[in-house]
């Protein structure tokens, strides 16, 4: 059925409000690990940093299908589970940057795999088709030319990781009664 | 996808340190080079490198060097700080960019361990050291316990954790009823500093459970005599002791000492003891061989002489 | 050198018992098979078998089998020891030798577990579950919560420690905001037991932290109105919650109680309070899917209203 009608579907309803939750849920511990970033390397704002930004040619995760514009929602819960996989990984940068925080990483990490696999069940109940992921293998990690650069490569994840959680939550919210 | 290519192109800027850490109040130089042309945005020409030190602005000398980069060079005679960040930052958009860091740590070599003391624990034979750290060199400083047999190369120990100057070497690790030497090894990277070494054996310093006071009675009967029977305790049942009794009146600030007492078990008997008066009675036992630490006093007894 | 010879000079008496776990009453048969000519010093004809049930004698029938040996037969019609040992004893040298021995445990099959209920705690997201066990089996049980993601053949849980009732799922192993099934399955030798599933979003059985109560003023003044601030704990922030206030003059039994209140944080304003009076008032929260449990009431705050 076409998604406009299943958002009186009750069920979708409830995944739709349950990972709402969940999304605010990972968007605090996002911004907990931004404000520790903060305070440990003093890398803080990041009108400061966007040369080496330039510099470490940091992508973002695309979520165009997630804009109102050209909102599709199979295309979009799906953009939103390949974003969530790819930051899932590169959080292993920001778990090197700081291992006294080791379990508050490792949550996010948990966090973002339960939420994708929560989409995927929820396409799945919908007859909408999803792509299966390969398991953990994900390759090597970046390998960064200075304590320096690795630092702002976690600061860009971290801020990239966090207006992609935005978008994915506005766009669950659009379909939330 | 990967998020970052940290290959990128990468270069555009870097700092370069003398060395990451220094002795504190010494003298710290450090580099910041921009290769503008590979700065996007950044106009060749105009490239203007500024300094802080965490956040206060501090000044370097900048010049051009070969190949159209631009180097700015810093001495900061006297670091004073233990812990700091030195900041490269270049205009550019009509912002200030943060374009390279380098960390500075300031301290002291590690100061020389003391007062080492071990003791050897009974119930699981762990060998149990705690020493003073001496004073902090601001520097991360790795400490370690080590023991080795008189005769083997090998070298064990323990390393204290959570910064404690206290650790246990498992009894696996131990020569027991052997000379082994111990000392502590304090390491950053400003030096290392060793303890003295302490040549013990494990045994010597066992620390001993303290013996049971059994029974106390007036024997002979009528006498001003009082005969207490006491046995060691069950794990220090296999070696040779020698333990002595105290024993007070309840009112009394000082203490009769009886020394010398030998054995497993036995009865032990002290005359000269006043009728009708309440005593308070506690024994505690040590090697034979004199070295090592006194076992606590056993818990105490009392006992009331009989009337005249 | 090894000091046991297992190879040996053994078959020279073995025990062998129908099962070594019966149901509690059920009969129990064993067997003592000597034979004689393994058995340095035994002669042939003269083998006198006898049993013992532990320490009390229980009567066996000794009978002759090919190849010389001898065979007692045991039957114990009822057997009510929980756990016992059957020795097979024969005379040897004028003396009684204990030549076998079988181990027999009896007890029921595992009781069904019940009463199954879990917590979430927002601090580590670890899910706590307790049930009541049943009744003793007798029998060495092992105990295991298990758990299931709703889609996943993936059985995870936990296994509670020191013959304890809970035990806690580690965040790893679950799914949250979405539904999960939990059980818990006793097996010994005797069978297996599940108690009632579970079907649970871990979420929805947070155990939620108070929140807190700001500040509390008399607005609008002079009036017999108050104003309380209030704010949910931060482990809340991202929940949607609903939650109450309650509040008494000192000396009520009775509480009054405010429902319904929504939001992160707020303010909450009652009236008809007594002038010159003092209140206490706690609030908490739940979600406001009206599924788990309540936080606790927050630390109580007093306020006295202003005199008329």
């Amino acid at each position: 059925a076409p998604l406009a009608e299943l958002s009186g579907d009750q069920d979708f309803q409830l995944f739709l409000h349950k990972n709402l939750e969940f999304t605010r849920k990972i968007k605090g511990d996002v911004a907990a690990l931004q404000r520790l970033v903060c305070d440990t390397f003093q890398l803080c704002k990041e009108e400061e940093l966007l040369l080496v930004r330039q510099d470490l040619g940091i992508a973002q995760a695309p979520l165009e299908q997630c804009h109102s514009r050209t909102f599709q929602a199979e295309a979009c819960f799906s953009q939103i589970r390949a974003g969530l996989r790819t930051y899932h990984g590169s959080l292993a940068s920001v778990l090197e940057l700081l291992p006294g925080h080791a379990g508050l990483v490792e949550t996010l990490q948990l966090d973002a795999a339960n939420l994708s696999s929560n989409i995927q069940q929820q396409m799945e109940d919908l007859g909408l088709d999803t792509v299966t992921f390969p398991s953990e293998d994900r390759g090597p990690l970046p390998a960064f030319s200075s304590r320096f650069h690795h630092q702002v490569g976690g600061f860009f994840i971290l801020a990239n990781f966090q207006r992609f959680l935005e978008t994915a939550y506005r766009a669950l919210r659009h379909l939330a009664r | 996808l990967l998020l970052l290519c940290p290959g990128g192109t990468l270069g555009c800027a870097s700092v370069a340190a003398g060395s990451p850490v220094v002795p504190l109040g010494s003298a710290v130089t450090a580099s910041c080079t921009i290769q503008s042309e590979l700065c996007r945005g950044l106009e060749p020409g105009k490239v203007r490198i500024t300094w802080m030190l965490d956040n206060e602005p501090v000044a370097g000398t900048q010049h051009r060097a070969p190949g159209g980069t631009e180097v700015s060079n810093l001495t900061l005679p006297q670091f004073n700080h233990t812990e700091a960040k030195l900041w490269c930052w270049v205009e550019w958009n009509g912002t200030k960019q943060r374009v390279g860091m380098a960390e500075i740590r300031a301290g002291y070599p590690p100061a020389k361990p003391f007062n080492l003391s071990c003791v050897l624990n009974l119930s699981d034979y762990g060998l149990t050291c705690q020493w003073e750290q001496g004073a902090n060199s601001h520097l991360p400083t790795s400490i370690a316990l080590k023991c080795a047999g008189s005769r083997t190369q090998a070298v064990t120990g323990c390393t204290p954790q959570g910064g404690h100057s206290h650790c246990t070497v498992p009894r696996q690790l131990l020569q027991l009823y052997r000379q082994m030497e111990i000392w502590v090894s304090a390491t950053n990277a400003l030096g290392t500093a060793e303890s003295e070494h302490l040549c013990i054996d494990p045994m010597d310093v066992a620390k001993l459970d303290p013996p049971a006071l059994q029974s106390i009675q007036s024997i002979p009967f009528q006498t001003d005599c009082v005969a207490l029977a006491w046995e060691v305790a069950r794990t220090n049942a296999h070696m040779d002791l020698q333990c002595e009794l105290r024993y007070r009146a309840a009112e009394e600030p000082a203490w009769a000492l009886v020394t010398g007492i030998v054995g497993q078990s036995g009865t032990t008997q002290c005359c000269g003891f006043l009728f009708g008066t309440q005593y308070h009675f506690q024994m505690r036992c040590r090697r034979s061989t004199a070295r090592g630490y006194w076992s606590e006093w056993s818990p105490g007894r009392n006992y009331t002489t009989h009337e005249k």
